[in-house]
């Protein structure tokens, strides 16, 4: 059998396994992280839609940043996203992540996030409630679906500038690329 | 080919090989390589000749002879293989080490010495034999110098308190049947009383639970394992400390009998009922104690007690299965152990000698052949199917099972999942986990260091996987006892009770692997990843700045370190201080004052009369 | 055998006691003549008296030598009885007497030479005779010639150390030789015999009591000589304290003379023939408390007289128990020691010279100064310890063998105490080879060899421990009949008496 | 017949194990009064982690985690499943006790490459928690094959056939409760999840493991379910004559489980080792010394 | 035992009397003497008293000097030569052996500066 053939024939199901088992890093970086409990346990229960948490970004799928993103923890955010094995999503919770929110005028918060790394869908609200989770999941595989949930491709596309960006922000970074420069993977 | 020119060869190769290094190093070692190849062909060539007896020497009266019986050329065909490989593996771990000739001349003279032990005809051989081997290792443990000559002092002061009473008992027979030779003892023997049987048992068995390191006489071991040169200590551990198992096979089974060794004593108080609960004791202690070790070296060495402990437990447990599964595990043991030393030794080689196992770690990247020598080590010692050392303990599980034993079978067991513990720390510490930067530039180990590790490996494999080839041996050896032999095939033994068949698992485990490797190749083809790249709670690692191989067991240690001290170590040491303030007050006698002296001639003057007076003594 | 038979089969024996004797006076003439002369004159000396035992070997393992003395016939003349037992000790003074004159050539620079070579010739002149005599009052008089020597040796060197030794060794020495004077006396005044032979005889027939009084006596007497327990203070100090080539005399030959001067009385004199309990734990408390004693010491000379002190308990162990293979066993062990601690104590001589201190600790790294010396050393610690394949281990093998022989459990027990004593032994030995070997020394690391005519005794010593080692059957033969000589009392009496 | 038996076994096995992950999840929901996931869940799970991209460390990541699988797959094709058991004549009891090591040493020299310190810390505990319950499980083994005088698990099905379920025989019976008391730490779920605790060592061994490593691992916990509750089953409740009834005693035996996975918190290793060596070892001694004491009665 | 048996040992035994009063007051001298001259003549009697025990041994009661002189009186009442002959020797042994002490006192004064044994203890245990 053909091996193209072979890949596209496995497709649909490994498409239905990502919308259906979004493991989740949830990135504790500031006060969105209050939404999450009750979102995993009994009052909202996730796990109906296949959220589940997970202890390392190894095992994920979903990244999803709560909260403001100081320059410090941008380091972290970067790290663990390309500890992340593809394909991988990213949410953004909150308004922070997507313009610095409250925080907008800080010194020391990253204000765009999507200009380090990509992010494939936002919540917008300061606080969004837990249903905005599930609104964000659902939309989530409506993307996946479409294959439009392609942040991973970006990332890997172009690396460069994502690098460059996070040199920017962050100094010299302490770990090699992750692809080489040269924007092949 | 006869067995004197065999001896003649070993001894006088070993001397040879000392002129020679006066000469040339180079020469020397291709010397000291081929006796000791040529030992193990010689030896092998002995095989059809089996039963043969030479008489050599007249020593005082007596006739020394050797003989070779199937035990006898199992353990040379062991001792001979071995030696090789250490001698090979030593070529350039004592490369530019000080006094190499003198180390080549004692590893030889050890060698040498021990197949005399094994292919002696009589106990006067079997003694000499004996304390040239003791008094060789000593002088080798004390090698490395430092901290290695208080091991040395442990070793040969025990090793010398075993001989003492092994003459005791050599002489003993000899004044009572006029006679050394062992098979002529053995149709002597059998018929003397109980008493004197059991007097015969506890000498000999002292000298060789001395050397087989059983459980309250086991201390010299870890400290002289540990200090010694690390090729002569996997010689060390792999056969002379199994010449105890030796002599144990030999006074129990050869010179007394199986029947009267038996059934000494009455009921649970049988001898070897006794030999074997010290076995058993011998099992768990050390395997636990091995946990609390961070010294690689002193980690194996008290393995090596414990896994003696299968051994004696196996041999002194009298059933087929058990004997065959005691010396099968001797050989088992003496294969892993070995190549467990020889990848230490390795490691120590290009690490500077290094064997604090808290500082090492990673190396699996840098010296893989060392890494599978370990693994495959490991997996022997554990006793993990596939593995030669599964297959012989697995008989003695099985016979202490059936018959009736089952706390001593699980002390066995138990002993094996102590063992796991520690050896996967040993493992675990070495080679896996983050490679600190000081090893960055580590090199492969030489050539000849990987031969024998390769070799020992396949072994290992081989054994378990074709058990029937060593037990096919075995089996002769305990019909020579008078057991009734197993019914072994060349991948198991076959059982009522119970079979074993490895090759069986073999396929099941290669199958297994293989569909899960295949299913494994048919999702994304995986990125390697370095070892800084790994999660840290999204911290990131700078390059070789980490090292947490410490303290691997810690939650454990805090259970179990104040029960697991090395007790009759500390009583020992108690007892030559008291042994030392007790010389010291005798030599007290000696007051340096002459009135004292005069006194003393006058007491004996007096006391020599009175005795004659009061008791008539002429 | 006529009455100057000199040179009929062997070498005469009387030779060996007046060749000595003769050129230890004539020593001082030779000496004006010159100073270097000197030294090789017991080299000569001794060279012939071991060509002359040897050479009487053969004769003597069919019948005794029995020599009279002015040609009065025993008992009323004092005659020499070359048994295999005197043969057998003569040879082993004339080699180990051999053996150290040579080493004294280089060793002894310093102090009065000349002296010392003539006191050297009488201490050995003195055993010589003790071994020889037939005549007990003869026994006595060697006995004095061998003592007063071997005191004024011991403070041959005039330090401080050796000054006191021999003044302690001196005033013991004197009192066990009153001690025995009286025994002696005594007996002559019971049988008005001074003959060995024919006191023997008498005695056997003569009330125990009345003979136990002059036996207690002597064995005291000669007790300190032979060093037995409680009377073996001075042996300590005097072999530390004296040069080096007079330790392995004392303690290779003086004791051994002096135990069998004891066993000669024991067994011959008073036939004592089954085993003699009394002994049996005098020869291991001996042994045990020289052991330990030894254990502790960290003088690396006192650790090899404690070591003789032991050895001499084994030798006593051995001979109390009084069967042939026993007394055999004993003899044999005299042999072993007085090579193995001559070879030891020659050794150390030089170690000591070169490292400049007694301490063990000193040696440190002696390995690689003189490694032909610590090689030595060495085999020679081995050899006491009683490892295969050295002289030691037939020895302490024989003497094993017949105490268990005897089948007892108290015998076993004492076995177990004796290889104990062993294990003790092996311990100490086995920690200054360590020292010598495994230990770096801080000192300069020159190799430092000693000279070569102290080595070529070392050699030979070393040579003979490991040959007999191997091939114990050179020595068993006489062994065996010098132990039939000493426990047949009744032959004895036959060839001496006629 | 043995071959198709062969490859039944651990299929059977794996739908088995899955299932009751799944089932595990639903109930845990369900007892947490949630609505919790399908219980297909986890099959969609392997599916999806088997289309991911992961990293590996090294050579010994890729083979621990495929020697520790085909532990535990040769394990099942020890244990008779119903009537099907195809290699269980080929060691035994000791060879399953062996077998059974090859699946933690497996992950854990895997995630010892892995070079990670929480793995570090799973591995050790789990070599730790494996030692606390072994010495309980051996004595129970030790105690049933002494009873029935054979190391053969089949052999052991075959007389409690007969002679009803060893859990209510009578010197069994203390055995028994003693398995079930230690059942949970050889299922590896709480009150004994030190393991993997992913609130606290980040799924310890699991750490480094993403994409199909995550997926293998996962069927190796659900082997490890089937392993661990079929033991029992095969051991106590008299294995069954076919497939369906031995499934319906698993369930049975799962439910009870998680029940208690549900219950209870997890305990600090310290702990856990601790109870182990207590009340489990203690009635398993007793059950041994039972089991020998009615032997030697009957005997003589 | 009546007077005349005392008075016959008396006559017959004095010199055994003698001989051990010497003895055993030598020894005592130097069992109890600190002093190391002290014990030389402690020794030295002791010495005394053996030469005089050897004489009197070979002593018979109103014998003569062993000289043959007169067939008559030859081998009943001559006293034994041969003691005289070993007190002779021992005589000179015993002088050789306290000009030894003695000298090796000297000696020992002088690297000691006393001859109190009690501190001349260097060389023990």
């Amino acid at each position: 059998m053909d091996r193209n053939q072979l890949n596209k024939w496995l497709k649909t199901p490994a498409k239905m396994g990502h919308k259906y088992s979004l493991h989740a890093v949830y990135f504790c970086t500031g006060c969105g992280i209050i939404e999450v409990p009750p979102s995993i346990t009994a009052r909202w229960d996730a796990e109906r839609f296949g959220v589940l948490p997970v202890a390392t970004p190894r095992q994920a799928n979903l990244f999803l940043i709560t909260g403001y993103v100081s320059v410090k923890t941008l380091r972290a955010i970067i790290r663990t996203y390309e500890q992340m094995p593809e394909p991988k999503f990213t949410v953004g919770f909150g308004s922070c992540p997507i313009n610095g929110g409250m925080y907008w005028d800080s010194y020391n918060t990253i204000k765009h996030l999507d200009k380090y790394i990509p992010v494939d869908g936002w919540i917008a609200g300061c606080m969004p409630r837990p249903e905005a989770i599930f609104v964000a999941v659902t939309h989530l595989w409506t993307l996946i679906d479409k294959d439009m949930a392609d942040g991973y491709k970006r990332y890997r596309k172009n690396y460069q500038a994502y690098r460059e960006n996070q040199e920017r922000a962050l100094g010299k970074l302490e770990w090699p690329p992750l692809f080489s420069i040269g924007g092949k993977g | 080919m006869s067995l004197e020119l065999l001896l003649a060869a070993a001894f006088g190769g070993s001397l040879l090989t000392y002129l020679l290094g006066k000469i040339s190093s180079g020469l020397r070692d291709g010397f000291a390589v081929f006796v000791s190849v040529i030992l193990v062909a010689m030896i092998a060539g002995l095989y059809g000749k089996i039963g043969a007896v030479t008489s050599y020497y007249h020593f005082m009266g007596l006739e020394l002879t050797l003989r070779i019986s199937p035990l006898s050329w199992f353990f040379a065909m062991a001792v001979s293989t071995l030696g090789a490989l250490s001698v090979i593996f030593s070529l350039s771990y004592m490369r530019d080490r000080e006094r190499t000739d003198f180390y080549y001349l004692m590893m030889l003279l050890i060698n040498a010495s021990m197949l005399g032990i094994v292919f002696s005809g009589d106990l006067v051989s079997f003694f000499i034999f004996w304390e040239m081997m003791s008094w060789s290792t000593f002088l080798l443990i004390s090698y490395n110098r430092g901290s290695a000559l208080a091991a040395g002092m442990k070793y040969i002061v025990f090793s010398i308190i075993g001989s003492m009473a092994m003459l005791i008992g050599m002489l003993s027979l000899y004044a009572v049947y006029q006679t050394v030779n062992i098979y002529m003892l053995s149709n002597l023997v059998s018929s003397a009383s109980p008493g004197y049987l059991l007097f015969l048992l506890i000498v000999f068995g002292t000298a060789f639970a001395i050397k087989n390191a059983i459980m309250p006489l086991h201390t010299w071991l870890p400290d002289a394992y540990a200090e010694a040169p690390s090729p002569f200590t996997a010689v060390l551990s792999g056969m002379l400390t199994r010449m105890g198992v030796y002599g144990f096979l030999m006074i129990m089974y050869v010179i007394i009998g199986s029947v009267q060794t038996l059934n000494m004593g009455y009921g649970l108080l049988k001898f070897n009922y006794i030999l074997a609960w010290l076995g058993a004791v011998t099992i768990v202690i050390p395997t636990f104690i091995a946990m609390l070790q961070n010294d690689a070296k002193k980690l194996l060495a008290w393995h090596g007690i414990g896994q003696g402990g299968y051994m004696v437990l196996g041999i002194a447990y009298g059933t087929n299965l058990g004997l065959a599964g005691g010396i099968f595990h001797t050989l088992n043991h003496a294969i892993y152990i070995v190549l467990l030393f020889m990848s230490v030794a390795a490691v120590q080689y290009r690490t500077g000698g290094e064997r604090d196992l808290n500082s090492m770690g990673g190396l699996i990247k840098k010296m893989p052949i060392a890494f599978i020598g370990a693994l495959f080590g490991i997996s022997g010692l554990i006793g993990l199917p596939l593995t030669n050392g599964f297959v012989s303990k697995w008989l003695i599980y099985k016979t202490l099972i059936l018959n009736g034993s089952p706390f001593l079978a699980f002390t066995a067991l138990i002993g094996t999942w102590g063992t796991i513990l520690s050896v996967y720390k040993f493992l675990h510490n070495l080679f896996l986990g983050q490679l600190p930067e000081k090893y960055k530039d580590i090199k492969k180990s030489p050539v000849n260091m990987q031969i024998p590790i390769v070799i020992l490996s396949l072994t290992i494999l081989l054994f378990g996987i074709l058990p029937g080839l060593p037990l096919k041996v075995i089996n002769s050896i305990i019909a020579s006892f008078g057991f009734k032999s197993l019914n072994v095939t060349l991948w198991g033994i076959v059982s009522e009770t119970g079979s074993l068949n490895t090759i069986n698992l073999f396929a099941a485990i290669l199958t297994g692997c293989v569909i899960i490797w295949l299913i494994l190749k048919t999702g994304p083809k995986s990125v390697s990843a370095s070892q800084e790249n790994t999660y840290a709670a999204g911290a990131s690692i700078p390059e070789g700045k980490y090292h947490y191989t410490v303290d691997f067991y810690n939650p454990f240690y805090r259970m179990i370190k104040p029960y697991l001290k090395d007790f009759m170590d500390i009583f020992y040491f108690k007892l030559a201080g008291w042994t030392q303030t007790l010389c010291n007050i005798v030599r007290k006698t000696y007051t340096g004052y002459v009135g004292h002296y005069v006194t003393y001639i006058v007491l004996f003057l007096a006391v020599l009369i009175f005795m004659q007076l009061k008791w008539s003594l002429w | 055998m006529n009455d100057f038979g000199l040179f009929l089969n062997g070498i005469n024996p009387v030779l060996f006691i007046v060749v000595p004797l003769g050129f230890a006076f004539g020593i001082p003439l030779l000496g004006m003549i010159s100073k270097k002369i000197v030294k090789w004159v017991p080299v000569f000396v001794y060279s012939f008296v071991l060509v002359g035992a040897l050479s009487n070997i053969p004769d003597v393992l069919d019948k005794p030598i029995i020599i009279q003395i002015g040609g009065f016939v025993p008992p009323f003349g004092i005659n020499l009885v070359a048994g295999p037992v005197g043969i057998l000790f003569s040879a082993l003074i004339a080699f180990a007497g051999l053996m150290v004159s040579i080493y004294a050539v280089v060793y002894i620079k310093e102090g009065p030479e000349v002296r010392y070579h003539i006191l050297y010739l009488l201490l050995l002149t003195g055993a010589m005779g003790v071994v020889l005599t037939g005549d007990i009052f003869n026994l006595f008089v060697f006995f004095e010639i061998l003592c007063i020597s071997s005191y004024t040796l011991v403070g041959y060197f005039g330090n401080k150390s050796g000054i006191e030794s021999a003044v302690k060794y001196l005033i013991q020495g004197a009192i066990g030789s009153s001690l025995l004077l009286i025994g002696i006396g005594l007996l002559y005044g019971l049988f008005g015999t001074l003959n060995m032979a024919d006191l023997a005889r008498q005695i056997s027939s003569a009330d125990p009591v009345t003979v136990f009084i002059p036996m207690a006596l002597m064995i005291t007497g000669l007790g300190v000589e032979a060093a037995l327990f409680p009377l073996n203070a001075w042996l300590p100090d005097a072999h530390s304290s004296a040069p080096s080539s007079i330790s392995a005399i004392l303690s290779g030959i003086a004791i051994e003379v002096g135990l069998y001067a004891v066993i000669r009385i024991l067994f011959t004199i008073f036939g004592i023939s089954d085993f003699i309990m009394f002994f049996v734990f005098l020869g291991v408390l001996t042994l045990l408390i020289g052991e330990m004693c030894a254990f502790s010491q960290n003088n690396i000379k006192r650790m090899l007289a404690y070591s003789s002190i032991g050895q001499i308990g084994l030798m006593v162990f051995a001979f109390a128990i009084a069967t042939s293979h026993a007394v055999a066993g004993g003899l044999f062990q005299m042999i072993s020691h007085t090579l193995g601690k001559g070879l030891l104590f020659m050794a150390a001589g030089y170690m000591i010279i070169r490292s400049g201190s007694m301490k063990t600790a000193s040696f440190e790294g002696m390995g690689k100064r003189m490694p032909l010396t610590c090689v030595a050393f060495t085999i020679g610690a081995f050899s006491i310890v009683g490892l295969p394949p050295f002289i030691g281990f037939p020895s302490k093998f024989l003497i094993i063998q017949s105490a268990l022989a005897k089948g007892t459990v108290l015998f076993t027990i004492l076995t177990g105490l004796v290889l104990m004593g062993t294990v003790i032994e092996g311990a100490y030995f086995f920690r200054i080879v360590q020292v010598i070997y495994f230990k770096k020394g801080n000192g300069d690391s020159e190799r430092n060899e000693a000279p070569i005519a102290a080595l070529i005794p070392m050699f030979l010593f070393t040579a003979v421990i490991i040959i007999i080692g191997i091939y114990p059957k050179f020595v068993l033969g006489i062994l065996d009949s010098a132990a039939s000589e000493l426990l047949n009392q009744i032959d004895y009496i036959r060839s001496v008496l006629g | 017949m043995q071959i198709i038996a062969m490859i039944l076994s651990p299929i059977l096995a794996l739908i088995i194990g899955i299932f009751f992950l799944g089932l595990s999840r639903k109930m845990m929901a369900r007892i947490h009064w949630r609505y919790g996931p399908p219980w297909t869940q986890p099959i969609i799970d392997i599916i999806r982690l088997f289309s991911q991209k992961s990293v590996t460390h090294g050579h010994l990541f890729n083979l621990g985690l495929i020697l520790s699988l085909a532990g535990s797959i040769v394990v099942i094709l020890f244990i008779p499943v119903g009537r099907i058991h195809p290699l269980s004549d080929s060691g035994g009891m000791l060879v399953i006790l062996y077998m059974l090591l090859l699946a933690p040493l497996g992950l854990a020299l895997s995630g010892g490459e892995a070079a990670n310190p929480n793995t570090s810390i799973g591995i050790s505990r789990q070599l730790i928690l494996a030692l606390g319950y072994e010495v309980p499980l051996l004595l129970i083994l030790l105690a049933l094959m002494t009873h029935y005088e054979t190391i053969s698990i089949v052999e052991i099905v075959f007389r409690q056939q007969y002679a009803g379920w060893a859990l209510l025989s009578s010197p069994l019976v203390l055995s028994g409760i003693g398995y079930i008391s230690i059942m949970p730490a050889i299922l590896g779920i709480r009150p004994f999840e030190v393991v993997q605790a992913p609130q606290e060592i980040s799924s310890g061994p699991m750490v480094e493991y993403g994409g199909p490593y995550l997926a293998l691992a996962t069927i190796q916990h659900a082997l490890n379910l089937f392993i661990g509750i079929a033991l029992f089953v095969n051991l106590f409740l008299g294995g069954a004559g076919n497939p369906l009834f031995f499934f319906i005693k698993m369930l049975v035996v799962f439910v009870l489980g998680i029940f208690i996975n549900a219950a209870l918190p997890r305990l600090r290793i310290e702990q856990a080792v601790q109870y182990l060596w207590r009340w489990p070892t203690l009635l398993a001694l007793v059950g041994l010394i039972v089991v020998i004491v009615m032997k030697s009665v009957s005997a003589g | 035992m009546d007077i005349q048996g005392v008075i016959h040992f008396m006559q017959n035994y004095t010199y055994y009397i003698g001989a051990f009063g010497l003895i055993f007051i030598g020894l005592f001298i130097m069992l109890v003497k600190r002093n190391l001259i002290k014990v030389i003549l402690g020794l030295s009697i002791l010495e005394t008293g053996v030469n005089l025990f050897l004489v009197s041994v070979g002593y018979i009661s109103k014998g003569t000097a062993p000289i043959f002189s007169n067939a008559s009186i030859e081998g009943k009442s001559m006293v034994d030569p041969v003691p005289q002959a070993l007190v002779l020797t021992a005589i000179v042994i015993g002088v050789a052996v306290l000009a030894l002490a003695l000298s090796l006192a000297v000696r020992l004064y002088q690297h000691y500066g006393t001859l109190d044994l009690r501190q001349i203890r260097e060389q023990r245990w």
